[in-house]
């Protein structure tokens, strides 16, 4: 069996990033907005679980948990206002929310 | 008392602040009393001015921020003395002969702050405080003309404030550059110009650093190119406005050059002369031009001060006695002539609401008085002798021939077409028959007009027959500052044309 | 001694300041009296300081007081009292006495009165400073303060219109023809005011010149230094001063403001324009002959210009029927003939002819103004003629000022033209002794012209009241006659006073020698009165036998055209200098100021406000633009990384 | 078998920790409050706040302790105080805005109040570390609470403003941490003291890597200093949210984010890289100029000072590209003086916010102002008093700031920049000016929907007396200020 070294877990994590990285830009609806961020932020658990383990420390992972932390509490604000806007407006539409320009 | 120039400086802004206080109906009272105390003090100063002393007088030294040597300095010297007389003298003048009748609460009190700043801006001997000064004085004069301008006001005031703070700006820069030059040097901070007159610096800096503060003073001046602010904001300015621009606000960047440019840059100043004498031709023949082509008897007036700032510009740059000396004498004289022509213009404006010279005509006739004293003024701008124009005027020409003849010989042409605006101004508006019938009935100066036109006939006259009370403290200082630039210029170039400009008979 | 000095130079300007009291007041007759009586008593004081100088040959010299002092500038006011200054003072006080008195009644209807007496005396005054100074700058106070009271009694009658140009020879304010001498009393006052500044620019110049190769500008000084100087610098000095004097006495190119001046009221023309202050010029030259002496050539082209100006204004002189015109011309032409003197070393001989001159063209005027006056201002002299029977004081001062000017023995005229003549001569300029001998003979016809018409022959005017061209005319005043007598009887006794004259003169002034016998002089005496003689017979002989001088088809010529419209000069003026100075002014505020600086100003001012509009697009205010900017803002770094990853 | 490790609680050194939990704990009083007793009037938790602040306040200028503490992830030094005190007073001043004479909803809720306290806690984290883990939570934790308080505002722009920022914000976040990965992974530290060292031990190899992470952090900072491209939620957050808010947003985070900033740089700063010192240049430029000229075409007043707080920020950002002491204490001097004239200006706008927006398209447009010194001289004169301050007029406060920054710049050679900020405070005086044309020189609009003042009371009075009267006094304190200032600098070796 191929014996799956650092560079792959960093590869994986990079294109897990970059998928979330993407959806933030071409997403148009705010709650695949949210996963996308979601996704970029796991993407960088990945990387950093690995590195931890390459390292041999635990700071990296107990980043990681912080990482899940804040990723959780963000998707309660999100939604929080999320639904706020659906309230109002009743949709979730990106570019629903163009009130304020120039 | 030695703290007088403090007390000149924020007496009239103590006097603005509380000046909110009194009544509406007042407050002309109020503001002309002040300004008259102003001047009083200025006068006590005066006399208390010990003439054969050509260094720094009355200095106050407070530090304010002492680790980067930023300190509240002042002083007064011959240069700086008769400019400090004449602001306060042009303020009362001009608040005395205030007709503006919209708020003249705030009009005067701005006013007041306005004269804070000026009278600040001429005794500041730290270059941080001469800034503040210079910045802050702006601001009421943007109140000025835009609250109480012509149609264009705000356009005209916006285009001033911004057109000078840019200007500036740079100036701060190289202030700044300055302060650090002199940190490198001696290893501790001062912005003060005292300490900064003791270091020579090389060549290049010299050109730069002289380049920064050209761009501050020149706007101000104004010298052409950058002087088509100053016609939008006298032509818009309310008489009062017009009066302190012409009077006081010009002479900043003149006395500038003189207090910073010459001694702090010697021999980039003499390397500037024949550049600078260039731009000051230009500016004294192209505006004079451009005057005569007026049809606004005001815009006439504000050219024709571009014209004469050339001159004063090119008396400078003479780096000789006579003609530093000439320029200040100039500065003080265009002060007062200048002022008294707005006035006069406003006077007929008051009448008519309008500046227009075609709708004038045989006033003369109708308004004898005010024919002869703008007359009188009108001599006395185009440098008649035993007027107070002449004196300036011929110092300045006469410094500058030892430079160079030729130039000189040019920018003499300011008192052919200097005559030939003036006087076709004056025939348009004064001779000939009454065209129109609105100016039949016109009333001649009345009691307040006087009062304000009166004492500046007499100056002009009496210091046109008798400058030495002025030209003799002038003479002291003015003979330092060239020993100055002598002592610290670096190349031996400019140590020998400032000396062979200061010597008879070195002229082809 | 010094008092006296301090009288004749102050009276003047007391009663000057007196009358300004009332200057904006009617009529008060006391003004005219008081400042007439001041200047008697300056008179006086100036005779005394003439007996003084004469007796004694001392100078008077005071020091008043600084003017001037910074750096080596040291200008003090300070006059001095010398043969030549007395001279002068005399003379200036003597004929403004009397045109004073004069004016009195010229001007008795005037509703400026005050104020016209105000200027007058303002006048003397920078005359007095003007020839009392010690130095130059105090002689440029005056030279300008005579400069801007001519301006101001030029323009006295202030409220006349302008007249529009025309081509009708007989309209146009640029003939001679027309009753205008200019297109408005301001207008001329301008000019001459302008013209003058051009010239004073010069002497400005000169005046630096002197003042930073000598370190000063007293005159024993500089005339002491002078000799140290390169010649290259001294000819420049004397032509500078030269053209200075060029500008006040009118000599070519800037001659012609003087016929203009002519709008002024006569006496002024009689005082300002005749008598004395266009003589400064001459003056100047005369003090400065220290300088002049030591360069020749400059003054032998003063002498070449004198000459010109002499033929050049005699000529315009012969169509004129403009009656101040004619004066005036022949003041120009005579002026001419003092810088002939001046110029060829003859430095008394100039001054000696500017007094007589003073005296007898003085009087002329003097006349003229008794005669348009009579005539309510008529001044085309083809409609007046006859007037003798009216106006016989006046016919008799007049005719005896042309014979004096006309320089027939034994009058003034006589002993101080000749002298010039003699002097041409005896300086070998032939050429020059020519044209001054025709111009002799012009200036005999053209006076005599004068006298005809006006005073002889049938009257060009209706005693009718319905005619347009009704007149009443009357002899004037008496006291007027009394005023002018004294310098009738001056312009007839004047040279019999040379021999003191010279006595007293060449104390100062280098003395005259002419190397020619005696048998050339009485040779040269003899046909230049022949010519002056044979030029007033002409004039006499053909106004009695044709009534006229130029015959109808003449008057069609080109070169009657010419003189008639001065040479075309005015036109020349008008269309080289005036219109396009307007035009470049005009073009240089319109398209320089405004379209050119003034918007690249705003234009940097837009261009910023621009760029802050094209900004906000990046303002969408949609969420995922703002995101992709965000990335945008990513790639343009990892572009940057990639590019500069060698920067470290 | 896990042998016990000991651990003394002196080494902990638990102060360090104190002021954070002063705030919370206060925040978690707060929320008991409410528990035991509904709805009490607002002005009880605005005081209490108030108290609470100022403990920590205390604690803050109390500690003197070593720098380090709590498994050494907290830094507590020179600026960490510093900037700890900016955070605090300037939390202090805005709570008083919100005793606003009008009843706005969000001050209702009791949790409007923890929540904020919470915040300070955040910040002061996010100061007093150099842990990027810390750092991260502290952020967060700011954040997070920073959306909320911008939605409770509970109008339909600020929900949307609220989304946008927090949308942006996660995506930040991502950068942030994607950033700090690269960084662990490269050095295996999270510490940018240690990281710093062994980044200079292996001579910044391998140096692409290195500078891919430098970019994730740049972008993340970025867009918490709305540095240009990463700035385009700053004008619709502000107008979005209520004007002290947006004043409150314009300064604190900032300060929070330019102390990170500084301690991030420092570690290429100091062996003067210059890749950064090209971006840098390049950021700062373009974030002092671009806003500086959308700034001069908006049309409401708000907005305007929106981004003229951006151009500020790029302004100041130029201090950590100088990177001098001098600059450092220049970024503090001009922070502290901006403090007080920005959140005047701000106050301002809120006191004359009025309840219902009457029809105009926004709060503030400039005719609103028109004719003002007509209306209520005072309130135009001390408008127009923030303004030349902001513009860079003397004597007021921030003339000096500009000044020594503009100093610091040509100190440290950077003689261009030093040209470009003075021509952008030429350009942005434009903008400050219009608004003072239109209260000064132009005349009111007679029109009745305006009203001025409408939200003034004492409190908010207090709050603009305070800074207008610390912006025109500015010459007389500026020297003990930057004596204090360039003490805390100096000590933590910046």
């Amino acid at each position: 069996m191929i014996g799956i070294t650092l560079n792959d877990y960093l590869i994986l994590s990079t294109i897990l990033f970059m998928i979330g990285f993407y959806g933030t830009i071409r997403r148009k609806n705010l709650l695949m907005l949210f996963f996308s961020t979601e996704i970029m932020l796991n993407a960088v658990n990945i990387g950093l679980a690995a590195i931890s383990k390459f390292h041999g420390d635990l700071t990296g992972q107990m980043f990681a948990f912080f990482i899940i932390a804040i990723a959780a509490s963000e998707v309660a604000v999100g939604l929080g206002l999320l639904i706020l806007w659906f309230k109002r407006h009743n949709t979730i539409d990106l570019d629903s929310l163009q009130s304020m320009k120039g | 008392m030695e703290h007088i120039l403090s007390i000149l400086i924020f007496f009239p802004a103590f006097a603005a602040a509380i000046g909110f206080i009194v009544d509406k109906d007042a407050i002309r009272t109020y503001g002309i009393t002040v300004t008259a105390i102003e001047f009083l003090l200025s006068c006590f100063l005066w006399a208390s001015f010990d003439s054969n002393n050509a260094g720094m007088q009355f200095t106050e030294f407070i530090p304010i921020i002492s680790q980067y040597g930023i300190a509240y300095n002042l002083g007064l010297d011959g240069i700086s003395l008769f400019l400090v007389v004449m602001t306060t003298f042009m303020t009362m003048i001009s608040i005395i002969g205030l007709t503006e009748k919209r708020d003249l609460k705030n009009l005067i009190i701005t006013v007041l702050f306005l004269e804070m700043t000026m009278v600040g801006v001429f005794v500041a001997l730290d270059a941080i405080i001469f800034y503040l000064f210079w910045e802050l004085s702006l601001v009421p004069m943007l109140y000025i003309v835009g609250a109480w301008g012509g149609k264009l006001r705000i356009y005209a005031s916006v285009k001033f404030f911004l057109y000078t703070f840019t200007g500036s700006l740079v100036m701060l820069v190289g202030m700044l550059y300055l302060g650090y030059v002199y940190f490198q040097a001696t290893g501790n901070w001062s912005f003060s110009l005292l300490d900064w007159n003791m270091m020579m610096l090389p060549y290049n800096m010299q050109l730069w650093l002289f380049v920064a503060f050209f761009l501050g003073f020149a706007i101000k001046v104004p010298m052409v190119p950058f002087h088509t602010w100053l016609p939008y904001a006298h032509g818009q300015a309310p008489t009062i406005g017009s009066v302190i621009l012409a009077a006081v606000l010009l002479k900043m960047g003149t006395y500038g050059f003189i207090r910073f440019s010459l001694p702090l840059f010697p021999d980039a100043s003499v390397a500037m002369m024949i550049p600078m004498a260039i731009l000051a031709i230009i500016a004294i023949i192209y505006t004079a031009m451009v005057a005569y082509a007026q049809e606004d008897m005001k815009q006439v007036i504000a050219y024709s001060s571009v014209s004469h700032m050339g001159v004063i510009i090119l008396g400078i740059f003479a780096l000789n006695v006579e003609g530093i000396g000439g320029s200040l004498f100039l500065m003080i004289s265009h002060g007062i002539v200048s002022g008294a022509l707005f006035m006069l213009v406003g006077v007929i404006y008051d009448r008519r609401h309008t500046k227009m010279m075609s709708e004038f005509g045989g006033l003369a006739r109708v308004m004898p008085m005010y024919a002869t004293i703008f007359g009188v003024m009108l001599m006395a701008s185009v440098g008649l002798p035993l007027t107070i124009g002449f004196v300036g005027e011929f110092l300045s020409l006469l410094g500058f021939f030892a430079v160079s003849p030729v130039l000189t010989a040019i920018a003499g042409l300011t008192i052919i077409l200097g005559a030939v605006y003036m006087l076709v101004l004056y025939k348009k508006t004064f001779f000939g028959p009454i065209t129109n019938p609105l100016n039949e009935k016109l009333q001649d100066l009345k009691g307040r007009e006087i009062t304000a036109l009166v004492p500046l006939v007499m100056l002009v006259v009496y210091l046109g027959v008798y400058p030495k009370p002025i030209l003799d403290p002038v003479d002291k200082s003015v003979k330092q500052l060239v020993q100055v630039m002598y002592l610290k210029s670096v190349t031996p170039e400019a140590k020998t044309t400032i000396a062979s400009v200061n010597t008879i008979g070195e002229t082809k | 001694m010094e008092s006296y000095l301090y009288i004749a130079l102050f009276a003047p300007l007391v009663g000057s300041l007196f009358a300004a009291l009332f200057g904006n007041t009617p009529k008060k007759l006391f003004t005219g009296i008081v400042t007439s009586g001041l200047l008697g008593v300056s008179l006086v004081a100036s005779l005394n300081l003439l007996y003084y100088v004469l007796t004694t040959g001392n100078i008077v010299h005071v020091n008043m007081l600084d003017w001037i002092v910074i750096g080596n500038v040291n200008i003090p006011f300070g006059f001095v009292v010398d043969q030549v200054s007395v001279t002068m003072m005399v003379v200036v006080t003597t004929v403004s006495t009397m045109v004073h008195i004069h004016s009195i009644g010229y001007m008795d209807h005037d509703r400026s009165f005050n104020r016209f007496f105000a200027w007058l005396s303002a006048f003397v005054f920078s005359m007095m400073i003007l020839v009392m100074s010690d130095n130059f700058a105090g002689l440029f106070i005056g030279w300008e303060g005579v400069g801007l009271c001519s301006w101001g009694l030029i323009g006295f009658w202030y409220h006349k219109a302008d007249i529009e140009k025309s081509n009708d020879i007989e309209k146009s304010p640029f003939s001679t023809l027309s009753p205008y001498s200019s297109i408005s009393p301001g207008y001329a006052a301008n000019e001459a005011f302008i013209m003058n500044r051009v010239a004073d620019l010069a002497m400005l110049v000169g005046l630096f010149l002197i003042f930073w190769n000598l370190g000063t500008l007293q005159y024993d000084e500089v005339f002491a230094k002078i000799g140290g100087l390169d010649h290259g610098t001294v000819v420049a000095i004397a032509i500078f001063l030269f053209i200075g004097a060029m500008g006040k006495s009118a000599q070519f190119p800037f001659n012609q403001w003087l016929a203009n001046a002519m709008e002024g009221p006569t006496p002024v023309s009689a005082l300002i324009h005749a008598a004395t202050m266009v003589t400064a010029g001459v003056y100047l030259v005369i003090r400065a002959n220290e300088i002049f002496t030591i360069v020749p050539e400059v003054g032998y082209f003063i002498a070449c210009l004198g000459a010109f100006v002499a033929i050049f204004a005699a000529s315009q002189a012969l169509v004129a029927t403009n009656m101040k015109k004619i004066i005036a011309f022949s003041t120009l032409s005579q002026l001419g003939y003092m810088f002939v003197a001046a110029g060829l070393g003859a430095y008394w001989v100039a001054l000696f002819h500017l007094a007589t001159h003073a005296f007898f063209k003085s009087v002329l005027f003097l006349g003229a103004g008794n005669v348009m006056h009579a005539m309510n201002d008529e001044i085309n002299i083809k409609k007046m003629g006859g007037l003798k029977a009216y106006m016989p004081q006046t016919a008799l001062i007049m005719t005896i000022a042309s014979v004096a000017l006309a320089g027939i023995f034994p009058l003034a005229g006589f002993f101080s033209k000749d002298l010039i003549l003699e002097v041409a001569f005896g300086a070998h300029a032939y050429i020059i002794w020519a044209i001054l001998w025709i111009t002799a003979g012009l200036t005999a016809f053209y006076s005599f012209r004068l006298v005809m018409y006006v005073f002889y022959g049938k009257e060009n005017w209706s005693h009718n009241k319905e005619d347009e061209n009704y007149q009443h005319p009357h002899e004037t005043y008496s006291y007027v006659i009394a005023a002018m007598a004294p310098l009738a009887l001056l312009a007839i006794v004047a040279g019999w006073f040379k021999a003191p004259f010279v006595e007293m003169i060449t104390q100062k002034l280098p003395e005259l020698e002419i190397h020619v016998s005696s048998m050339t002089l009485w040779t040269l005496i003899l046909i230049t009165s022949a010519i002056a003689l044979s030029g007033i017979a002409y004039a006499v002989l053909r106004y009695n036998k044709k009534g006229t001088y130029w015959s109808e088809t003449f008057k069609d010529r080109f070169c009657y055209k010419l003189l008639a419209n001065q040479y075309y000069m005015p036109h020349l003026l008008e269309n080289v200098i005036n219109k396009p100075y307007l035009a470049l002014s005009k073009f240089s505020w319109k398209e320089l100021d405004m379209k050119l600086i003034d918007a690249i100003v705003d234009g940097i001012a837009k261009g910023i406000y621009g760029g802050g509009e094209a900004g906000t697009a990046m303002q969408s205010g949609n969420l995922s633009k703002a995101l992709k900017w965000m990335a945008i803002g990513i790639f343009v770094l990892l572009i940057l990384v990639v590019a500069f990853s060698n920067l470290k | 078998m896990i042998e016990p490790i000991s651990i003394d609680i002196a080494a902990l050194n638990l102060p360090s920790l104190v002021p954070m939990l002063v705030a919370i704990v206060g925040a978690l009083a707060i929320l008991c409050i409410d528990l035991v007793t509904k709805n009490l009037h607002k002005s009880l938790y605005v005081m209490l706040t108030i108290l609470i602040l100022l403990i920590d306040l205390g604690a803050v200028i109390g500690y003197n302790g070593a720098t380090r503490g709590f498994f050494d992830v907290m830094l507590v030094d020179g600026i960490a105080i510093l900037s700890q005190i900016i955070i605090i007073v300037g939390s202090a001043l805005f709570v008083l805005l919100a005793l606003s004479q009008q009843r706005f909803h969000e001050y209702r809720y009791p949790e409007y109040f923890a929540l904020f306290l919470f915040m300070i806690a955040g910040f002061q984290f996010m100061v007093a570390s150099d842990n990027l883990i810390l750092i991260f939570v502290g952020l967060e934790t700011a954040s997070m609470a920073l959306y909320t308080l911008i939605a409770m505002h509970n109008r339909d722009k600020s929900t949307e403003a609220a989304i946008k920022y927090f949308t942006m914000g996660a995506m930040a976040a991502g950068f942030f941490a994607f950033g700090s990965m690269i960084f662990y992974g490269i050095t295996g530290s999270v510490e940018l003291g240690q990281i710093s060292q062994s980044l200079v031990a292996s001579n910044f190899e391998p140096y692409a890597l290195i500078l891919l992470g430098t970019v994730f952090i740049i972008a993340a900072l970025g867009f918490k200093l709305s540095l240009v491209p990463f700035h385009t939620w700053a004008p619709d957050v502000y107008e979005g949210s209520s004007s002290a808010m947006a004043g409150y947003m314009s300064i604190v985070p900032k300060i929070a984010t330019f102390v990170v900033a500084l301690r991030f740089f420092e570690i290429f700063v100091s062996v003067d890289n210059a890749w950064i010192e090209m971006v840098l240049y390049v950021v700062v430029i373009t974030t002092m100029t671009l806003p500086n000229m959308v700034a001069l075409v908006q049309t409401d007043v708000k907005r305007m000072l929106a981004y003229s707080s951006v151009s500020h920020a790029g302004f100041v950002m130029g201090a950590i590209l100088v990177g001098t002491t001098q600059a450092t204490e220049g970024l503090f001097l001009y922070w502290i003086l901006f403090t007080f004239t920005n959140l005047g200006a701000f106050a301002l706008l809120w006191i004359n916010r009025t309840k219902n927006d009457h029809g105009f398209q926004s709060d503030h447009p400039f005719e609103k102002f028109s004719g003002l010194i007509k209306i209520s001289p005072i309130t135009a004169s001390i408008m127009g008093l923030f303004l030349l301050s902001l513009a860079g007029v003397p004597p007021f406060s921030l003339f000096w700031g500009k000044m020594f920054l503009i100093g610091a710049a040509v100190n440290g050679g950077h003689i261009v920049l030093a040209l470009i900020m003075a021509l952008n405070s030429a350009i942005a005086a434009y903008y400050y000016l219009k608004l003072i044309v239109y209260m000064f020189l132009k005349e009111p609009q007679n029109d009745d929907r305006i009203e001025f003042m409408g939200n003034a009371n004492n409190s908010l009075r207090t709050v603009v007396g305070i800074s207008a009267i610390v912006t025109i006094t500015s010459i007389f304190y500026i020297d003990p200020l930057l004596e204090m200032i360039s003490t805390y600098v100096q000590i933590s070796g910046f």
